[in-house]
């Protein structure tokens, strides 16, 4: 089945039956390797929308990027099976109505995270890539790789358990159902395995890059922040230098914030222009998440984020005795 | 080294905490003169970018005491921020940050003698460490 | 003085004797990324590196710099240590041409109130002792477009020194009297074989050849300000997500905030890159924001880049080198907006 | 000149007398709290936790305490007595001994040089012996007031006229040995009696060897051994050797229960303690065995099964169902327990340690102070009230509370003491006051846009502080920091003459900022404040460094360091004055109506104590007809009669003009909030009317459990104790005989689904088996039961009807009594019960003519709408859940809302009238201000920042805060605001911030001081 096609089709009659206003969909953006968000408000412009590896933008930012634009309009999404989650976790936090919202879930085999590529073809331009299933093709100025799936999907896609969308209005083709993906967190255990000291080199040695250009927090469908807290200055809350410690406190923090809403989309580490590897923290915070508080992001359209919430009994050995 | 003294930052609430460190002095048990508190309403009132300014400025080691669950004086704030902490504490042990310099604990306004072994403990752990060098804005 | 050899096998050489005197800057690895870091032999050296991730820019002006301490007696501007000056190697006509255009900004004499000349002191002392090795572009990229600004791979503007990658062998060519003086002084170079310069020429051809045709901006900066109120900004930044990996990739963008980082009884003043990209820019401390929206954002990049600038220094603010098209988390292509920019303006005019 | 009538005159100041002084102050009463010993606080300060939510009792407490002595409207009389009662209800005269404390109050600074120095030590009376204090003390660590005072017992020089050491080193001159008794006449309008309850004394019990065997202590010497602030530290040991006992037991109703001692109550609180005890021993040492000897759990409060449920089956406390005959003393110090089961056997078992669950019994000197105030006793010689007036004496105008007439736990005890204080206001000219109003007003420099200039006065404490610290250097740099205009060491801070001098200095430098280095500001800040304020300076702009009792006390033989540490400290205190902001409390209006939802006993007391006040009430009722499930009940025990009570309360109610009776009305909306609400109110008839009224009593009862357990529904011969009451009544008996009567308890009560005791349904089976034995006397009462709750003074009824020869059938969950029909098919057949006799160990069979089942009380379900309505939360039993368990048992978290009856869990009608008081009484601490001030230090909103995801709502424990839809924005409301900061910390868009204790405060005080960085030491 022709998932683009299907896209398309189903943007169409959602026009044409009024159900909604506007739809956010992906085009064939104007570099290979890339998509780009678009914005359908005409049957015919239905027709540029495309669905493939490409697609790796989480178009649920648009929600509260420009919340004037969306007040009292019905919008529909395209979403992935964490697009859907950030859906939802906006709903929850009262950013968007749900019967607002029309959800159309694609099926996802995962999305390629560009640096991936590029890393492999030895500094070499890429000029064309062609998606053949369980391997990819790689076409630059006189070169061709033939690359394994895995090799170039962003690291949030091999993590991923639930890559179909939980909440939706429409479905389009098959869901590939929960997976059980065991070794989803090897790296975070693997991290974790490493001495203090080593953690804490590798950890200065990714953000110490930072040029906090915030690309990733502004990628981020969980931050919406009017006024983020590291451009708070009234008192300045931290530092904007690119000093490491600032850097690493602005993304400690940042993770802090996004804990229990972090819908693991991945959308900040492919957009990180110095390839920061964002992911560890983020995965880290929402399996702790999840393993104290029961919580994942944006699962339960009836749940409530796991930090605006508390349950009694719950462990605390973290707690000196 | 043995001269060091580690200066370690105390956010501790009102209600509980804070009258436990009271108790502490009025019954003159001793403790170590490492800590330079701070006291907030409630430990529900404790961000952690509180924690991360703390040791950015320098200190050695940061402690954060509210009332024992059950006991908050706001009711639940000290559930609200356990929620915080809980998070807060293994992500900075993961980046690599010596797991000792932060800590969490509940003291209440009767646990004089609970306070002083807190603090005693936490500077031993944070002596140990030596000076923070992690996370330390250098001036 | 004529063009020189360099054989590659010397590399290491040049780079070890180009330190005795100098801070060398270079292509190399940061992470998975390349950027103009501190080199001080040939293996820290990305020599395979198309266009850098991060623009030169940061060499002469850093994304944070401290520029004065104080406190309860007053303020003291650091000392620093006399640095060596700085060279650098690797840099391509776009990224030496965008020197350029920051130093009309930082290096040209600005009459203050008091009729004394202000020039930023902090640019000044790292570009005006430094020395540019330029690098002639072999292999331009799909998202090069120098050649829309009557430039093209193999120019040398902004450099001291042209370099041409020459296969086993680089050819060096002084530009400016500093270029000059230091080819003189290096001893790892040879004379020129004949050919050599019919080598370079050639490769040239061949570079600009790859390139693909340009849009004509002439004009661009008049259809810009003729458009200033028109609502097509809100339909070139409905997808901009107003993060700073353009502005901050950029070459040519300068802007910057000047901060104050207080401890105790004392504190410092840093200046720290800016992004008109970002909401906080021209946050007024009223709460009132003259940019308030993403689509007044995007305009007033485009508009400084191609209008503004031209009219104040007669230049574009922008070389080309296609970084902010690489970068761009959503792919926002500026080449894109310049079209739409033209396209539009001439259906506007046809409109009526 | 105050009219003095409108005063009241409240005796003992345990918690009880506590909260009805407190109650009593913030209606505008005028309040002489009377205490025999040198502190306010009672039993509580000796509790190291409360059950049964484990809570720090010194940390409950101690609020409540320091707000009373802070009351501009509370007068404190320590070491006081009442001798003389003389008047008429509405204008008494009372006469007032105050011993002499031979310290002077104004000068003692409480350093403690005295106490160090004296040469004398004594017992510790408020650890029970178990620690020695001196002849000149403080009472205990955390007393109020906290100065000392001198026993003129022990005093060396009062006694024999030799040493004076204390006075010798008292820096301020405070002792004074000719200091004389005091006798003072209290022109009040009534009285509050609260003088509490003894532990019983088990000297008398030799069986048990106390004071014999060391090992043996009561439960408050233990609850002592258990406190973190007690004389072990909290290190459970035993006195003899010091080590911690492996094995605890507790042996239960020692005092208590027993007819051969005179003491044929139940205590009602010794159960819970013992639970509480094991627990918290089982805390301190997991591998430690604690076992509760008992003949019955009295575990029938609020929450207290489940309590009982977890000592058992999660910590794994024994129960043992069994009396202890007696104790012999092992060699080492171990004690064998010789004990006998239900069956008869005998066991013999060694413990570590013994504990004696100690009863309640009347405060010695109670008969005197009875004949004093001619007041009557019961026969146990706690202070006379009867069923339907709980809070009263027999003299007119003096009330009581407390355990004073009956044992009580915490809760019931604020609760009385706020009911009583209900009776008392009655016989006052009350007029609604504004609480800003009678403080003087000083014209308060506007600091907004100035630069900061901060003012530091580091203060000696005499030796205390200066003794260790070097005060003079502490002072100096802070002469260097940023925006410190003025600095200077000062010898005693907080005397008149320093606060004096502080003022002036305010003026001569034109301070804006004051940092005070001193002790804490948990006991000084409010002095400062007043006197900052005084000087002009908004209260706020006040800081402390506390470098004693943090500091010098706790670092005394490290002076240099503690130098250091007072430095940094003052340092950080000077960070955050310079951005600190002035702060103002503003008036939140209060309307003076109140609305009672639910007409049953509980919501008409509330509504017309809240009417007899003078407020206007408006009292809803689904139904037709006022009185709810008292409509049911025929007989008391005591033999009063309800019916009538019911029928003069109803015409009290329907004549009184304060108050609206709105019938066959249901709520539809409430909106608004303390002061302010807004009820829309829909009657029979589908019309449509707004309320406004500034507070809400929830007073919805509770109804019987519908069972369908044991035959119920399908014979005529199985019926509710509710039936069964109306059938002794209507005296309208089944055809024939009446002989075999079963009573089922526990029906629905206790198990899944409702884990919580009825309370009421074992005194109430007891009544209706004696009233049906007073009209059939032939009739053979059964009765089949897991544990009799008759708690209190029902305990002698359940004893007459044992002895009356009433069987009784001990049945666990698991082997409940077996019922079935005689005749299957016939509806009026008799029923066969099978019951299990423990003690003959075989089965029982009955053939009865009536099985009366005692059901459990249900909350109504509508409880979960109202809940939601007005953002008050419900317990996991559906039953709405107070602020505080212990010591806000009638208020909610949301100010403003009050909850009394069955709406708050099962009690009985004399529970029910006090708690119908006590939420009249709180509700009346709010009607009785025109308006009430917002408290300064709470949370705000920049709204350009909120992207109202709702967090702040959801955390907020009071319902401060709001998402307002249409803006997309929270909402503070500043009258329900507490200022914890919860919401500030959960919002990451920095759009709330907490006023006092910004982020632009906090932030300067974590950048205050220069830490070098260490460089590359890893």
């Amino acid at each position: 089945m022709n998932t683009t096609n299907e896209l398309r089709k189903s943007i169409k009659a959602l026009i044409a039956e009024k159900k909604v206003d506007l739809f956010l969909a992906w085009e064939k953006g104007s570099l290979p390797l890339t998509a780009t968000p678009l914005f359908v408000s005409t049957e015919d412009q239905a027709d540029r929308a495309v669905f493939d590896v490409t697609c790796g933008n989480n178009l649920s930012i648009y929600f509260t990027k420009d919340r004037k634009q969306f007040a009292n309009r019905k919008v529909g999404i395209a979403v992935k099976g964490c697009d859907a989650r950030s859906v939802v976790l906006n709903i929850l936090e009262k950013q968007i109505q749900r019967e607002n919202v029309v959800i159309v879930g694609v099926p996802c085999d995962g999305v390629l995270d560009r640096k991936k590529v590029l890393a492999k073809t030895d500094g070499r331009e890429v000029l064309e890539l062609i998606d053949n299933g369980e391997t990819v093709t790689v076409k630059g100025n006189g070169f061709d790789l033939l690359l394994n799936r895995n090799e170039i999907l962003s690291s949030s896609c091999l993590a991923c358990t639930y890559p179909d969308a939980q909440e939706y209005d429409v479905f389009i083709g098959d869901a590939r159902g929960e997976v059980p993906n065991e070794s989803r967190l090897k790296e975070i255990h693997d991290f974790q395995a490493l001495s203090a000291s080593e953690r804490w080199d590798k950890t200065r040695n990714e953000y110490e890059r930072c040029i906090r250009c915030y690309a990733c927090r502004n990628v981020c469908p969980s931050c919406y922040c009017n006024v983020c807290f590291v451009d708070q200055n009234d008192p300045k809350w931290i530092g904007s230098t690119c000093d490491y410690t600032d850097t690493l406190i602005f993304h400690v923090i940042r993770n802090l914030h996004v804990a229990g809403r972090c819908v693991e989309c991945g959308a900040c580490q492919r957009a990180c222009p110095m390839d920061i590897d964002l992911l560890m923290l983020n995965r880290k915070v929402a399996m702790e998440v999840k393993d104290r508080f029961g919580d994942i992001a944006g699962l339960d359209i009836n749940g409530k984020p796991a930090m605006s919430d508390f349950r009694e009994d719950e462990k605390q050995k973290f707690i000196m005795g | 080294m043995s001269e060091w003294q580690p200066r370690i930052l105390a956010i501790l609430c009102n209600w509980c905490s804070y009258a436990g460190a009271d108790l502490a002095g009025v019954s003159r048990m001793q403790y170590p003169p490492s800590i330079r508190v701070v006291r907030i309403p409630c430990s529900g009132r404790v961000d952690p970018l509180f924690i991360m300014k703390s040791l950015q400025s320098g200190f050695d080691g940061v402690l954060v005491s509210g009332c024992h669950p059950g006991d908050c004086h706001y009711i639940s704030g000290n559930y609200v921020a356990r929620r915080k902490f809980a998070v807060l504490k293994p992500l900075l042990e993961f980046i690599g940050l010596e797991p000792n310099r932060v800590q969490f604990s509940w003291i209440s306004a009767g646990e004089g003698d609970r306070f002083a072994k807190v603090v005693t403990k936490i500077t031993e752990d944070i002596r140990e460490l030596g000076p923070a060098t992690r996370l330390v804005k250098k001036t | 003085m004529n063009m020189v050899r360099l054989d590659k096998k010397k590399f290491g050489d040049f780079i070890l004797e180009l330190s005795v005197e100098h801070a060398v800057y270079a292509p190399g690895n940061t992470g998975g990324k390349t950027d103009f870091i501190p080199v001080s032999s040939e293996d820290e050296i990305n020599l395979k590196t198309l266009v850098t991730d991060l623009s030169p820019k940061g060499i002469f002006f850093p994304h944070s710099e401290v520029l004065y301490e104080y406190d309860t007696e007053g303020i003291r501007v650091p000392e620093k240590e006399a640095g060596k000056p700085i060279a650098v190697w690797g840099m391509r006509g776009c990224d030496s041409r965008s020197l350029l255009m920051l130093n009309k900004v930082f290096g040209s004499a600005i009459q203050m109130p008091d009729n004394k000349n202000f020039q930023d002191p902090y640019w000044k002392e790292k570009y005006d002792s430094s020395v540019i090795f330029g690098s002639a572009c072999n292999m331009p990229q799909s998202t090069c477009f120098c050649n829309w600004f009557g430039d093209g791979p193999h120019s040398r503007e902004g450099m001291d020194v042209f370099v041409v990658d020459a296969g086993d062998h680089y050819l060096m060519e002084p530009v400016s009297d500093k270029g000059s003086n230091i080819l003189g002084k290096l001893t790892c170079l040879t004379d020129s074989l004949e050919g050599d310069a019919e080598a370079a020429l050639k490769l040239a051809s061949e570079a600009e050849s790859t390139m693909v045709p340009p849009m004509d901006v002439n004009g661009l900066g008049e259809l810009l300000n003729d458009l200033y109120d028109e609502p097509v900004w809100e339909d070139i930044s409905a997808k901009c997500i107003n993060c700073g990996a353009c502005t901050f990739s950029c070459p040519t963008c300068h802007c910057y905030d000047i901060q104050d980082e207080g401890k105790g009884s004392s504190g410092k003043r840093i200046r720290i890159w800016d992004s008109c990209m970002f909401p906080i820019f021209t946050m007024e401390a009223s709460g009132h924001n003259p940019r308030a929206l993403s689509s007044q954002r995007v305009r007033q990049r485009v508009m400084h880049k191609y209008s503004y600038f031209l009219e104040k220094y007669g230049d574009f603010l922008c070389t080309g080198c296609g970084r902010c098209i690489t970068v761009c988390p959503v792919n926002l292509d500026i080449r894109e907006v310049l079209k739409t920019i033209n396209v539009y303006n001439r259906q506007g005019i046809t409109n009526g | 000149m105050k009219n003095k009538k409108n005063s009241v005159l409240v005796l003992g100041a345990g918690i009880a007398g506590i909260q009805a002084s407190l109650d009593l102050a913030e209606m505008g009463v005028e309040v002489h709290l009377i205490e025999g010993t040198p502190t306010i606080g009672g039993r509580m300060p000796q509790l190291d936790k409360t059950f049964p939510t484990n809570d720090c009792s010194m940390c409950i407490l101690s609020p409540k305490m320091s707000e009373c002595a802070r009351h501009s409207l509370i007068t404190i009389h320590i070491m006081s007595n009442l001798e003389e009662v003389s008047g008429t209800p509405g204008d008494f005269v009372c006469r007032v001994i105050e011993r002499a404390k031979y310290v002077d109050p104004v000068k003692c600074v409480s350093c403690g040089l005295c106490e160090a120095k004296c040469p004398v030590k004594i017992d510790d009376e408020f650890d029970m012996g178990l620690r020695k204090t001196k002849a000149i003390s403080r009472y205990f660590l955390q007393s109020i007031p906290s100065e000392y005072t001198i026993n003129p017992n022990y005093c060396l020089f009062l006694t024999k006229g030799v040493c004076k050491l204390c006075e010798k080193v008292c820096p301020t001159g405070a002792i004074n040995y000719q200091d004389k008794d005091r006798e003072i006449d209290i022109n009040v309008g009534a009285v509050i009696l609260a003088t509490g309850i003894d532990p019983f004394d088990p000297i008398g019990f030799g069986q048990f060897g106390y004071h014999r065997y060391s090992n043996v202590v009561t439960s408050l010497e233990f609850e002592r051994m258990l406190s973190a602030s007690g004389p072990f530290g909290g290190h459970v040991v035993r006195a003899s050797d010091e080590k911690p006992p492996k094995k605890i037991a507790f042996i239960q109703c020692v005092g208590s229960r027993d007819e051969s001692i005179d003491k044929n109550y139940c205590s009602s609180a010794c159960c819970m303690f013992a639970i509480k005890q094991s627990i918290i021993a089982k805390e301190h040492s997991k591998e430690l065995d604690a076992s509760i000897f008992y003949m019955d759990i009295r575990a029938f409060g609020k929450d207290f099964d489940k309590y009982y449920d977890k000592a058992e089956n999660h910590y794994g406390v024994n129960f043992i169902r069994s009396k202890v005959a007696d104790i012999v003393e092992l060699p080492g110090g171990s004690l064998e327990l010789r004990y006998t089961f239900e069956n008869g056997d005998i066991q013999l078992e060694v413990f570590d340690l013994v504990v004696l669950s100690i009863g309640l019994q009347p405060r010695k000197g109670s008969r005197k102070l009875s004949e004093d105030l001619d007041i009557r006793l019961n026969k146990y010689g706690f202070c006379h009230s009867d069923t339907f007036h709980p809070l009263e004496t027999t003299r007119p105008g003096i009330f009581v509370c407390g355990a004073m007439n009956g044992p009580k736990d915490i809760p019931e005890s604020v609760v009385s003491a706020s009911g009583a204080v209900a009776g008392a206001v009655k016989l006052l000219k009350l007029e609604r006051h504004d609480v800003s109003k009678g403080e003087e007003e000083v014209i308060e420099k506007d600091v907004i846009g100035e630069r900061p200039r901060v003012g530091v006065f580091v203060c000696h404490c005499g030796i205390n502080i200066a003794g260790v610290v070097d005060v003079k250097n502490v002072a100096e740099m802070a002469k260097g920091l940023k925006n410190v205009e003025h600095s200077e060491d000062v010898m005693y801070a907080c005397s008149t003459d320093c606060l004096e001098m502080i003022k002036e200095r305010i003026e001569e430098h034109d301070l804006n900022r004051v940092v005070v280095a001193a002790c804490t500001p948990r006991t000084h800040e409010p002095l400062f404040r007043d006197t900052i304020s005084g000087a002009g300076l908004n209260p706020y702009l006040f800081e402390m460094a506390n470098i004693r009792d943090q500091c010098s006390w706790a670092h005394m033989n490290e002076p240099e360091k503690a130098t250091a540490k007072s430095r940094d400290l003052v340092e950080m205190a000077v960070g955050k004055a310079r951005n600190l902001t002035p702060l103002k409390r503003l008036p939140i209006s209060i309307d003076p109506e109140a609305l009672v939802i639910g007409g049953g006993l509980a919501g008409m007391t509330s509504a017309l104590a809240i009417a007899d006040a003078g407020h206007d009430v408006y009292l809803v009722e689904k139904e037709s007809v006022l009185g709810g499930n008292m409509r049911d009940i025929f007989f008391n025990l005591d033999g009063s009669d309800p019916q009538q009570f019911l029928a003069e309360t109803i015409e009290r109610i329907e004549n009184h003009p304060g108050i609206r009776v709105l019938m066959d009305s249901n709520i539809g909306e409430i909106a608004g909030f303390v002061g302010n609400f807004r009820t829309m109110l829909t009657n029979g008839s589908g019309e449509q009317e707004e309320l406004t009224h500034g507070v809400v009593v929830v007073a919805t009862g509770g109804s019987e459990h519908k069972t369908s357990e044991y035959l119920y529904g399908r014979s005529s011969r199985v019926i509710t104790q509710k039936e069964f009451e109306r059938m002794l009544h209507e005296e309208k008996f089944p055809p024939g005989k009446l002989r075999e009567v079963v009573f089922v308890q526990c029906v629905g009560s206790r198990e899944e689904g409702r884990m919580y005791c009825s309370r009421v349904c074992c005194s109430k089976s007891v009544k209706n088996a004696r009233q049906l034995q007073s009209k059939k006397a032939k009739a053979n009462i059964y009765f089949a039961y897991r544990d009799i709750r008759t708690y209190g003074f029902s305990e002698q009824y359940y004893s007459d009807l044992r002895n009356s020869g009433a069987l009784f059938f001990r049945y666990t969950p698991g082997n409940k009594p077996e019922v079935e029909m005689v005749h299957p098919d016939d509806p009026d057949s008799r029923i066969r019960v099978t019951l299990f006799d423990p003690v003959l160990e075989k089965d029982v069979v009955v053939d009865a003519d009536l099985l009366v089942l005692a059901p459990a009380i249900d909350p109504p379900e509508e409880n979960l709408k109202l809940a939601k309505m007005l953002k008050i939360p419900l317990n996991s039993d559906g039953l709405f859940l107070e602020a505080h368990v212990k010591l806000r048992p009638v208020d909610f978290a949301t100010d403003g809302i009050f909850v009394c009856g069955l709406a708050h869990s099962p009690k009985d009608m004399s529970e029910s009238i006090a708690q119908a008081k006590a939420a009249g009484s709180r509700a009346l601490t709010f009607l009785k201000k025109n308006s009430i001030l917002a408290e300064g230090t709470i949370a705000q909103v920049r709204k350009d920042r909120c992207s109202g995801c709702g967090y702040c709502e959801d955390v907020c424990a009071y319902a401060a805060i709001e998402i307002d839809m249409e803006e997309g924005i929270a909402v503070i409301n500043d009258a329900l605001c507490k200022g914890c900061g919860a919401c500030v910390a959960s919002c990451r868009c920095g759009a709330l911030d907490l006023r006092g204790f910004t982020n632009e405060q906090l932030f300067s005080v974590f950048d205050s001081l220069e830490i070098e960085a260490v460089e590359g030491i890893l």
